[in-house]
């Protein structure tokens, strides 16, 4: 299995019926393929839309609904819209039970860095500081290491996005915890050595006796 | 409420002007309006919105012919025109959290100094602010956003300037048309007084001062 | 004419069209039925309504459709509804063109106090302060004097409405303008002289070399 | 969101808990919930709502019954009842001009620690709390309020839970329905789902807790 579906698989079993989810850009947004259909969850487009459904056949697309990348979708049975004031009402004021993000760093203290680069091109914000600050729990899916270099730091050297820290990270070869504000390795992914973790990490990483698989 | 065609409307904004404009990575743009701006060449402009949106799209237009001198917004990563005219130091672009900017922007058009957000706390968006502490949480004081003018895209609009969106498009318009001196819209449909029920009215009419008429 | 109708027919003449207007409760009411018919006025009702109309009809009346007072009204065409935050978003942020308020008290410096007098039932002061402190025109619409007493006094006794001085105020025998922070005589109503307003009037008046009496 | 009946809905509410209940006037008012609190002798509830409405009428019923320790609430000259209640110091009562309390509730919901507002500056309302001057014009910290239930009443409700509200009976309840940890919900008219377009939802479902089923 290729690293991004290890990570979406594993995050859409984090999900539970009635969930009020936000999907980031990225490897978060394939995590909607792999939720069983009998689960109802209720997706959100910060851009103003819960009830967010799959990419609508060619020539069914609508110019005026679309996500928060301007890309046509399509919304489901119940769907409800609204402006940006509510959107981000919903997400800061800890109605989103779930939001799943890409990072460029998470630290042992479960800080996460997903907005800029100092020196480089800065994108901006966008939802993510209040998406990080809001929502009810934070799940990071992101790559374990990048260019060879861990991406689950001891302490993030770029920009934090929030001084919130996050729930949950989930890579291409573990699930860590941050539950009591320390990092521990959860599981591993399927063929992958707690010690093969430990070697890409640079974080501090509480290793508990028994580390199961994941089961994806 | 007056009805004006484009040209009039885009005539009465001067070069310099803060201008807010609705819209999300270009859905739920004024776009005859922005092609306006382009065609009497409106420049040095302050512009207030949710991001850059993509070069020839939206407000992707007016950095692509360099009329934006100031702009806030919390996305500009799609457009790499804005991010040449940044390096350059043509532009002077202030980075706010989406949910920040759509609050600030709601709080100039409420009459509100601002509002307070945990959003930032402990992040370089922190950085001149002030903090203030209620019951042992810090939040950032974030102050109101007004400007001169708002243009404003509406699904339909009525004779009177009652205003209904549809779907994603809503975005930032409905706050930002209580946020300016003076708003502008155009709208898809423009139709008689009393096809938009009471109950779907997003905009009320006295909140728009100039239609833009179709043709 | 009764002192009422007076006051009201004189407030009726500051509005314009396309004025969005909020009347209060008592003599302010009455000012809707004064207004030209060729006037486009937007009255609110801050209980979520901009298009008021007439009372309806004997059996035409709807439970959900009323004035802030819980009276059944009608709704004009074009009318439209809204939550409570989008009422006073409008009321607070200078959207309302003109608010017309009854007055316990309005003192030389132009503030109002009509909301409480101390030691009695205190009702609350439900929207008045918002809408003195928000709306673009304040215009006080009263009595000039109740049981013998001025109630145009030097400084307010009674608890303040809000800090900012209102535009105009409207009795039964004057108007009187604060432009420049100064109170100043206007105009008499019908058969009421210049001195007989000064005797009942306890706040120092700037009294111009000509008033001309109220064309109602 | 699960469908409870209303003896269910307010058998989960214990006594002393802090309730949100939305109406204006006992306009769009959830009656039944506030029936059957009397009828479950539901007592020292902290209870945030507009105004006290009038005696048999809207929150007014838990007034007749004494059934309110605090209200926080910007009108009650209407209601004798709780009048003589003040006087007696049975309760306690914090008065809060509307557009303030509307705003309050809404930062609660909104995840704000409060607003900056200009109204009450220079009152007695100003008294114990802090101001905020910004760019020379002073404004009153006023912090969110939160609940622990909010008792809604809604036009249509479809079977998941979204929300729509008619006329003038919209007010306080999309703003409270925000601002609870529990909401619950009456609705004159229960619908399947879709039969509310998405542009017309007013409360998304996942903000519904418990809605009231019919009988």
């Amino acid at each position: 299995m290729d690293p991004q579906s290890i990570i979406a698989r594993r995050v859409a079993l984090e999900l539970r019926s009635g969930d009020l989810v936000n999907l980031g850009i990225g490897i978060p947004t394939l995590v909607a393929n792999y939720v069983p259909s009998e689960l109802k969850i209720f997706f959100q487009s910060e851009n103003g839309l819960i009830g967010t459904g799959p990419i609508p056949e060619q020539g069914m697309g609508h110019p005026l609904l679309t996500d928060a990348g301007g890309r046509p979708i399509s919304a489901l049975p119940g769907a409800c819209t609204f402006d940006s004031a509510m959107s981000f009402g919903l997400i800061r004021g800890g109605h989103v039970n779930v939001t799943v993000l890409g990072g460029l760093q998470v630290d042992a203290s479960g800080h996460l860095a997903n907005w800029m680069i100092p020196g480089k091109m800065v994108p901006g914000m966008g939802g993510a500081m209040d998406l990080v600050t809001g929502a009810r729990r934070v799940i990071v899916a992101m790559q374990h290491a990048a260019k060879g270099k861990s991406k689950i730091v001891q302490r993030c050297s770029l920009p934090l996005t929030s001084a919130r820290p996050v729930d949950l990270v989930v890579t291409d070869l573990a699930v860590i915890g941050l539950a009591g504000g320390r990092m521990t390795l959860m599981e591993t992914a399927p063929g992958v050595s707690v010690a093969e973790v430990m070697a890409v990490t640079e974080a501090e990483l509480a290793i508990p006796d028994k580390v199961p698989e994941m089961k994806i | 409420m007056r009805s004006v065609s484009a040209q009039e409307a885009i005539a009465m904004i001067p070069n310099g002007a803060s201008v807010m404009v609705g819209g999300f990575m270009g859905v739920g743009t004024p776009e005859r309006l922005l092609d306006e701006l382009v065609r009497q060449q409106k420049s040095e402009l302050t512009l207030i919105c949710n991001d850059a949106a993509v070069p020839g799209k939206g407000v992707g237009k007016l950095f692509d012919a360099a009329l934006v001198s100031t702009l806030t917004a919390s996305h500009i990563g799609l457009n790499p025109k804005i991010q040449q005219q940044m390096m350059a130091n043509r532009i002077a672009v202030d980075l706010v959290p989406q949910g920040t900017l759509v609050e600030r922007i709601r709080a100039g058009g409420c009459g509100l100094g601002g509002v307070l957000t945990p959003t930032g706390i402990g992040t370089i968006v922190e950085e001149g602010k002030r903090r203030v502490d209620i019951d042992g949480r810090s939040f950032l004081v974030e102050t109101a956003l007004h400007s001169d003018f708002a243009l404003i895209h509406a699904f339909l609009a009525d004779y009177l300037g009652n205003l209904s969106y549809a779907l994603t498009a809503r975005n930032f318009n409905p706050v930002m048309a209580m946020a300016a001196d003076t708003v502008i819209v155009t709208a898809e449909h423009i139709v008689p007084v009393g096809v938009i029920a009471p109950d779907h009215v997003m905009t009320p009419a006295p909140l728009v001062d100039y239609l833009v008429a179709n043709g």
